[in-house]
């Protein structure tokens, strides 16, 4: 396959994943609102928000790392998703993943969140700097179980490399990892609360502690940017987990249905909790999931 | 002046003309140029902190784009609430399930950088005109306002209060009013509603209003609030 | 309460008595012996909370009155003690140094009545209005509608009757 | 031959002349005193002459021509020569220091002068017991006389307490000749040695007697209350003649004494002396009188020195390695005591507290910090080869106890002599400018250094060939301390181009393997870094020359090959990098425990390698490394011994204070370079280790958690630092474990990961240093919450923190994320799992004090009092750039720096096949594990990435206003005070409620327990010396009683 082909493909393949992390977005808020007994917006609202903030006329900017911080958030949600295999054994949307294993994927999601973390940084608003600080020090704790849980995986099918996770699942639904080593899904799962940041893990964004957050000083088209990352980032950890522990998908419809299962785990979960506080999340993660993460390394070595 | 329609006590046209409106403008000599603002009553080191830029009109964009655009906008309104007086009280049942606003795309927002509409609810003291016009010149355009309650269109019962603004559209630019001691949430959705009429008809434009007529808002706002210690726009 | 009244009445000036509900009275002391009295309200009759600080503007009689709540944790009872300033120099000594709330509310009365507290800490700072240039509010001399009708720009009213004028817009062919 | 005659004759002339040309004139007096002195000394060196250029086999000398017993026969050999030559310079060097006084004190005082001269003399020469009794009481009565020179109270009391003691050693004397004579018929000590007298309990307790004799002379711990109340109150010049002249001849006659001795004493004496030393050395951590203080260290010296002339016969050694060694510590002693003492007299300061008025005198400074280093047994001086011939020795024939004993006692010396070091040196005391230098006096120390320096090249060349290891350090040292005077951008200019062309020319060509990436870390590291030091102003006086000794002995310390040479040049890098540090701003406490720290390890590095096969000198230390195996014991004080020098968990302590308060140019350096070093030899160890660690799993896995743990504590401790410094500190402390992890896995990949972060580590970490080296140095804190928006202020130290931040913490595309895939991949595949998850999890911590440093000190509010902050200067800016330029570029294509290590590694370690590059794509396809890295397409997908939506948001965002600092919506308020708006202070306060009970520093209160509880022992210890003469004497009475029942003399 020529670059240019490649590059074409690339290019759909985002655009699916980013007009159905959109769509995702709208379908939980959607969700939300009929648990709480609203109608809630349309699922399309999300594509409004994010055309309005790009049609906003002025912006405010508080220096080049501010300008850049959007920027390298998307770049951070683009990049995890181009590192990822969408689809088993679709040469089209296997993306660039043969530029690293889960490895690569799992530190190129904080590409992301340390430029954003820094471009709010420049904000000078507290806010930001306590909402990144909150979410570093949550993050942290989230990383273990997961990184568990991978490690888990790697134990389990001797490889990291993505694809190969994907291709020793076929076969059933009872080869899911799900099934065959629901330890490291269990921690996963858990991890996974943490890093979609709906209740109770949502006080990074605490909207009325501080408001926001750490896009507080951000406004217009760096929302808009910063919205459509959400899209992208969301269903790229979503297609991650797909691809790690359900037995990834051979088509888009597949993967559609399972990443809207994962996602809904969590706000099925967000719908019905309240909040932690920082140090308790902390707490929290670093108790029973990562207990849960050791054993699940811990049956292989037995 | 009958600004107000008869059936729903929702205001005509976009904007309420400011009044008096002779023509006048304050002396501008002591401006720095047309750029820029003296900041004059901030202190030297101060005046390091805060931006001195003058708000300029923005033009919209080319005719069915900023229609697109202007449907975006209309359909997708976020509030910044700021619960001045009892009207405060109203936002609460439209977020909820009986009224519901985000089934029109309106949602409220903690910062004024994310809002597009402003909601005044009540009366408006000195103390809190400062904020309001403080808050208002932080968010970004196109940016609307809707004064909620009598209090907000004339003083209402505080009409003879030492303390209280009697008119807001002589410091900000207000869209929409509503009516009522308090209004009910259905007036208050109707008058977004209206809103979003104004918006559709490209007719809600406030924010190039306010700043065509910066100097003389500017002069209405510093008349009123004695110990002005911010810049004179704060971006 | 009269007992009480009666055993500081043996070491202060105090006058006007009047027992409100069994567990409230009043009585006015004399200017110069606040401080001595509350001090001693608080220390040896254990009225060891100060509820409040307020004014009242006699403005016939050309007085000011102050009035200090106390209130009394033990036998849950509330003590005022008023005291009479000369209008025309209204200062009062501070208590802040006995309650530490007190500057709170002398920084009220100072911005509300201008009854001027010398030492009370910020007592000069404002309180609510902010940058208020006027006169002191509170006091009834100040007419609060004139003022604000100089002061602001009122909207035109355009007045109608509810009844003809919704029949007007509603029912217009009746 | 010059007859030794002339030696006693011309001080007998001498000191009965003295009083008669007195009348004529003071100056003639002291004209004669100096003639006799000179005149001696040139007799001594003119005996030296004959002895090495013509045939001089004759060293007896009879007195009347009279064969013994008749006559008293005298020697002259060549250690008495060398021996009188010193002796009588130093009496020399202390007639001049003691100039004024003895001009002043009258004719008494130098005539007793030289007839204590003529004791010493005597004593050294003398063949006869008899005679030695003489002259030591010539010698002992002399020297009361001159503790009384300083007619005040406390001088004169001990003077009388001396005399007691003397007395009584006398007395013992005395009898116990009287006794022996009567068993051996002779008091030629030739003969006496040459007759086969039987053991009997008698003649045993006459020996025992003599013998005692001397030792109490010799002031052994604790019978010396006396000798160091003289030592504190004497005039300083007489407290240098009591402990040079006067203890070296005692010590000579004492060791003329031994062959007599039954060989049940020799190990009695021994551990006599290895008490005294090591108690002494505890006794002085308390003592803050500089005189005293000199005290307990000379008589600890001469307890080491009566180990060695008797406890190392047990070992079977060579009597010339005995004398060598015993030589090389003798006259470190003997100069450096002197010195010292002479010092003492000059600065006039009683405690050592005062003595920082030192600072202010550069000569002095440096005069005292050669005397203090040469007691402390650094290279070059002579008791650095004689420590190393020691240890040598013990380890090797499992002397343990006397090993520990030496070494622990080596380690309080330098514990106090280092803190007084430190006290002198330290630039925050305000202490007044002193008077002007009295020049006489500055002679004797003057000459003694001189002599220090000749008597250590002769020791290096004497039985060691004078190589470049000790040659280059020393030399670069010499030259540019010569050039001192030369502007520092000229001076650093031409230490870079020295470097450079030395490097390419000599060192590189030698190199191959893991010694290629060694050199270039080491070399090329540091010589990047050297740029960065020329930003200062003024002259920086001392800096260039201990930075060239630093780089040329990292250097040396690859092309090192035998044992010897790595641990000189081991030393020389510790050396000079401890004086660097000193150079810190108030660094005195942070750099001696890092100096005591690293003489720890050094202590165990020398164990260790004295435990090791002998290496052949001319083949690199790391290359023959491959072929030889250590034992356990060596493997375990070696690893311990490289792991302080890294600063793992445990023995981190010194770590954050040494670089929190070294200069900050020198931190970078530290970090990135220096614990290299570190890491250097703990591959070297384990190089050899193989054989043991392959028996031993329990070792590895006890080095991996070590590691993983290291980089765990190190990353959360720097989570909660306020001091920039630190913060990097412990950030470095963290990926030095990561190392040492890599390197525990004991695999290919494994050591490639260790390898791969050694790199880049430099890079980064420098890059990062360098950047915050500029903003301390114009903003003129460490404290991060005192900073804050500097972004707009230093755009390029931001860059260079930001690209250093990203590669630290691992995020692709920046090298850093090969450094932790290489970790994680060896991790896993070697099985180490849990390890796996706790280094993942402290690399998610690392995101936390990482951002901390980035936002509090460049982004956020920035501070008013920072307005006018320039960006860093210009010679800052140039390590950084090339440091950016280098990670850039192995981003971009690892495989320059992948391949490499790989290919090194596999000398040691076989390069599995499943490990493969194809184009810039890592494939491992082992059994238990796949993955792979392509480095290049990340790097190139990140780009597009990157790129794409900043096109959008350049093309949709025109109408953007640039706002300023205040420009936030504070909740409808507006702030006041960038300094309260800023959030840095307590950052992560929410962390530390939820994990800050980890971190309680329970390792840094052992240490200082370490620290309180020696500190107790010693003032327990020091209780014994109550000042009084008569218990003083019980002591001594007590003494030998205990020894007697002790060494069960039957």
């Amino acid at each position: 396959m020529s670059l240019v082909t490649k590059l074409i493909w690339t290019f759909i393949s985002l655009g699916i994943v980013t007009i159905w992390g959109l769509t995702l977005t709208g379908i939980v808020a959607k969700i939300f609102a009929r648990v709480q007994g609203r109608l809630g917006p349309p699922v399309w609202q999300p594509f409004i928000d994010i055309i309005k903030n790009n049609a906003k006329r002025t912006a405010v900017s508080h220096g080049i790392m501010f300008y850049l911080g959007p920027v390298f958030r998307i770049a951070g949600g683009i990049g995890t998703y181009m590192f990822i295999p969408a689809i088993y054994g679709s040469l089209y949307f296997s993306n660039f993943s043969v530029s690293g294993d889960v490895f690569l994927v799992m530190y190129f999601i904080f590409f992301g969140q340390l430029g954003m973390a820094l471009g709010a940084g420049e904000g000078g608003h507290p806010y930001s700097a306590i909402g990144v600080a909150r979410g570093l020090a949550q993050m942290t704790a989230f990383e273990v179980p997961f990184a568990l849980s991978v490690i888990s995986l790697a134990v389990q099918y001797h490889t990291l490399n993505i694809t190969e996770i994907v291709a020793a699942q076929q076969g059933g639904i009872l080869s899911w990892t799900l099934f065959t080593n629901p330890l490291a899904v269990i921690a996963a799962m858990i991890a996974m609360l943490g890093m979609n940041m709906y209740n109770p893990f949502s006080v990074v964004i605490a909207p009325q502690e501080t408001p926001i957050g750490p896009p507080t000083e951000y406004s217009a088209s760096f929302l808009g940017m910063l919205a459509t990352n959400r899209g992208i980032f969301n269903a790229a950890k979503m297609v991650l987990f797909m691809n790690l522990y359900f037995g990834g998908a051979t088509n888009l419809v597949e993967m559609i249905v399972k990443t809207f299962c994962i996602y809904f785990f969590s706000v099925f979960i967000g719908v019905a909790f309240p909040r932690f506080k920082t140090e308790d999340a902390i707490r929290f993660f670093l108790k029973v999931p990562t207990l849960v993460g050791i054993l699940a390394i811990a049956v292989f070595l037995i | 002046m009958s600004y107000m329609d008869k059936t729903t006590g929702i205001p005509e046209q976009g904007i309420t003309p400011p009044i008096p409106d002779t023509g006048e403008m304050p002396d501008r000599e002591w401006r720095k140029d047309d750029k820029t603002l003296t900041n004059a009553e901030l202190t030297l080191e101060e005046q390091d902190w805060f931006c001195d830029a003058r708000p300029t009109p923005a033009k919209p964009a080319w005719g069915p784009v900023e229609k697109f655009y202007n449907w975006a906008r209309a359909n997708s309104l976020w509030i910044l609430a700021f619960g001045t007086g009892c009207g405060a009280i109203e936002l609460r049942p439209l977020v909820t399930a009986r009224y519901d606003i985000s089934r029109l795309g309106m949602q409220p927002r903690p910062t004024p950088r994310q809002a597009s509409v402003f909601m005044i609810g009540g009366y408006v003291s000195i103390k809190t005109l400062k904020r309001i016009v403080r808050s208002y010149e932080q968010m970004q355009g196109p940016k609307f306002v809707v004064a909620v309650c009598s209090c907000a269109i004339n003083g209402g019962m505080y009409w003879d209060s030492y303390n209280t603004v009697k008119r807001i559209d002589q410091y900000i630019p207000v869209d929409v009013y509503v009516t009522g001691c308090m209004p009910r949430p259905e007036a208050v959705m109707a008058g977004f509603s209206k809103l979003k009429e104004l918006i559709l008809a490209g007719k809600a434009e406030g924010q190039n209003l306010y700043a065509e007529k910066f100097d003389w808002y500017k002069a209405n706002q510093k008349q009123v609030i004695k110990d002005w210690n911010m810049p004179d726009y704060n971006w | 309460m009269k007992e009480l009244y009666d055993t500081i009445s043996l070491q202060f000036t105090l006058k006007d008595f009047h027992q409100q509900k069994p567990n409230l009275a009043f009585a006015t002391a004399e200017k110069q012996q606040l401080i001595a009295l509350l001090t001693y309200m608080r220390d040896v009759h254990r009225y060891t909370h100060l509820v409040f600080v307020t004014a009242v503007d006699w403005l016939e009689e050309n007085r000011f009155q102050i009035t200090y709540m106390l209130h009394n944790y033990d036998i849950k009872a509330d003590f005022g003690i008023r005291v009479m300033l000369d209008r025309d120099k209204p200062v009062m000594e501070s208590i802040h140094h006995l309650w530490e709330q007190g500057r709170v509310y002398q920084r009220e009365l100072h911005e509300m009545f201008g009854i001027d507290f010398p030492g009370s800490p910020g007592v000069n700072e404002p309180m609510i209005l902010e940058g208020w240039q006027g006169p002191p509010v509170m006091r009834r001399d100040f007419d609060t509608a004139k003022y604000s009708l100089e002061t602001y720009d009122h909207r035109p009213r355009d007045t109608r009757e509810p009844e003809s004028h919704m029949k007007e817009k509603l029912y217009p062919e009746d | 031959m010059v007859n030794p005659l002339y030696l006693i004759a011309v001080f007998l002339i001498g000191a009965f002349l003295v009083p008669f040309v007195d009348r004529a004139d003071r100056r003639l007096s002291l004209g004669v005193m100096y003639f006799s002195l000179l005149y001696t000394a040139s007799l001594s060196l003119m005996r030296l002459w004959q002895l090495f250029f013509t045939n001089g086999n004759e060293t007896q000398v009879f007195t009347a021509g009279f064969q013994p017993p008749l006559s008293i026969a005298l020697s002259f050999g060549f250690k008495e020569a060398l021996l009188t030559f010193l002796v009588n310079l130093t009496g020399f060097l202390s007639g001049v220091y003691l100039a004024k006084k003895l001009g002043k004190s009258g004719v008494q005082s130098i005539s007793i002068l030289l007839l204590l001269m003529l004791g010493a003399n005597g004593l050294i020469l003398t063949r006869d017991i008899f005679n030695g009794f003489v002259f030591l009481e010539i010698l002992s009565i002399a020297t009361y006389a001159l503790i009384g020179l300083k007619s005040k109270k406390n001088a004169l009391a001990a003077g009388f307490k001396y005399m007691m003691a003397g007395g009584l050693a006398s007395a013992l004397l005395l009898i116990g000749i009287a006794f022996a004579y009567r068993y051996s018929g002779t008091l030629n000590l030739d003969t006496w040695g040459r007759l086969l007298i039987p053991m009997t309990l008698g003649y045993k307790i006459a020996l025992f007697m003599i013998i005692m004799a001397f030792v109490i002379e010799l002031k052994p711990f604790p019978a010396n209350g006396w000798a160091l109340d003289v030592y504190q109150s004497a005039h300083s010049g007489v407290s240098s003649l009591i402990a040079s002249v006067h203890t070296g001849a005692v010590l000579y006659f004492f060791y003329k004494l031994l062959p007599l001795m039954p060989y049940e004493f020799l190990p009695l004496l021994a551990g006599t002396g290895l008490v005294s030393f090591l108690l002494s050395n505890l006794t002085a951590l308390r003592q803050k009188n500089a005189a005293r203080l000199l005290g307990y260290s000379s008589t600890a010296q001469t307890g080491l020195l009566m180990f060695v002339l008797t406890g190392l016969y047990r070992y079977n050694v060579h009597p010339s390695l005995v004398l060598f060694i015993a030589g090389g510590l003798f006259f470190t002693n003997f100069i450096a005591k002197s010195g010292l003492f002479w010092l003492a007299g000059i600065i006039k300061e009683k405690t050592t507290e005062k003595w920082s008025i030192l600072r202010k005198q550069p000569l002095l400074l440096v005069l005292f910090g050669v005397f203090i280093l040469a007691l402390t047994g650094l290279p070059p001086f002579p008791a650095f080869f004689a420590k190393w011939e020691i240890i040598q020795i013990l380890a090797q024939q499992g002397g343990w106890v006397a090993l520990t004993a030496i070494l622990l006692g080596s380690l309080l010396e330098a514990a106090y002599l280092l803190r007084w070091f430190g006290l002198a040196v330290r630039q925050n005391s305000d202490e007044p400018e002193t008077a002007s230098l009295p020049y006489l006096k500055l002679i004797p120390p003057l000459i003694g250094t001189i002599l220090l320096f000749a008597l250590s090249l002769f020791m290096g060349s004497q039985l060691y060939v004078l190589s470049e290891f000790m040659y280059f350090p020393l030399l670069a040292l010499l030259v540019f301390s010569i050039l001192d005077c030369c502007p520092l951008k000229l001076k650093g200019l031409l230490l870079v181009a020295a470097i450079g062309l030395w490097g390419w020319f000599s060192v590189w060509p030698r190199l191959m393997g893991i010694g290629q990436l060694f050199g270039l870390v080491l070399i090329g590291g540091a010589l990047v870094q050297v740029f960065g030091f020329l930003h200062h102003k003024g002259r920086e006086a001392g800096l260039i020359p201990l930075l060239a000794m630093l780089i040329f002995s990292l250097g040396n310390l690859l092309t090192a090959s035998t044992k010897l040479d790595f641990f000189l040049t081991w030393e020389f890098m510790t050396l000079s990098s401890y004086l660097l540090i000193m150079r810190g701003k108030s660094s005195h406490k942070a750099a001696l425990s890092y100096i005591l720290f690293s003489l720890g390890g050094a202590y165990l590095i020398l164990t260790g390698l004295s435990l090791m096969p002998p290496f052949s000198p001319g083949m690199a230390f790391y290359l023959q490394s491959g072929f030889h195996s250590i034992g356990l014991v060596s493997t375990i004080l070696l690893g311990i011994g490289f792991l302080i020098k890294t600063g793992a968990l445990g023995v981190h302590v010194w770590l954050p204070d040494a670089y929190a308060e070294a200069e900050n140019e020198f931190t970078s350096v530290l970090s990135s370079v220096l614990s290299k070093a570190g890491v250097f030899g703990l591959l070297l160890v384990l190089v050899m280790a193989k054989d043991v660690l392959a028996a031993n799993n329990l070792l590895l896995d006890a080095l991996s958690w070590l590691g993983v743990f290291t980089a765990f504590f190190g990353a959360l401790m720097a989570v909660f630092q306020e001091d920039v410094k630190k913060l990097l500190a412990y950030s470095s402390m963290s990926q030095l474990g990561y190392i040492i992890l890599g390197f525990a896995l004991m695999s290919h990949l494994g050591w490639v990961s260790g390898l791969y972060l050694t790199f880049t580590h430099l890079f980064f970490k420098a890059l990062i240093f360098m950047a915050i080296a500029g903003v301390i140095l114009r903003t003129g804190t460490r404290n991060m919450y005192e900073m804050g928006g500097l972004i707009k202020k230093m755009p390029i130290s931001y860059i260079s923190v930001l690209m250093g931040i990203i590669a630290v913490s691992g995020v692709p595309p920046l090298s850093g994320f090969g450094s932790k895939w290489f970790i994680y991949t060896s991790l896993i595949e070697q099985g180490h799992y849990f390890q796996a998850g706790l280094a993942f999890f402290a690399s998610a911590i690392a995101f936390l004090y990482l951002y901390r440093l980035i936002h509090t000190v460049f982004l956020g509010q920035p501070k008013p009092s920072q307005q006018n902050v320039k960006e860093a200067p210009f010679w800052l800016i140039i390590p950084q750039a090339i440091f950016i330029m280098v990670i850039m570029g192995i981003s971009l294509f690892p495989n320059y720096i992948t391949k490499p290590i790989s290919s090194a590694v596999s000398i040691f370690i076989e390069k599995p096949d499943w490990l493969s590059w194809t184009g810039y794509n890592i494939t491992l396809n082992s059994p238990v594990l796949h993955g792979n890295w392509n480095g290049n397409l990340v790097m190139l997908v990140t780009m597009g990435v990157f790129g794409f939506p900043l096109l959008w948001l350049l093309l949709i965002n025109a109408r953007t206003q640039k706002v300023k600092q205040f420009n936030i919506v504070f909740a409808a308020e507006r702030p006041y005070k960038p300094w309260t708006t800023h959030f840095a202070h307590n950052m992560f306060a929410h962390y530390n409620k939820a994990l800050g009970w980890l971190i309680t520093p329970r390792i840094t209160a052992f240490w200082n327990g370490v620290t309180e509880w020696s500190h107790s022992l010693a003032a327990a210890f020091s209780h014994i010396y109550t000042g009084n003469g008569q218990t003083y004497l019980l002591h001594i009475f007590m003494y030998i009683l205990v020894i007697f029942i002790v060494g069960g003399i039957r």
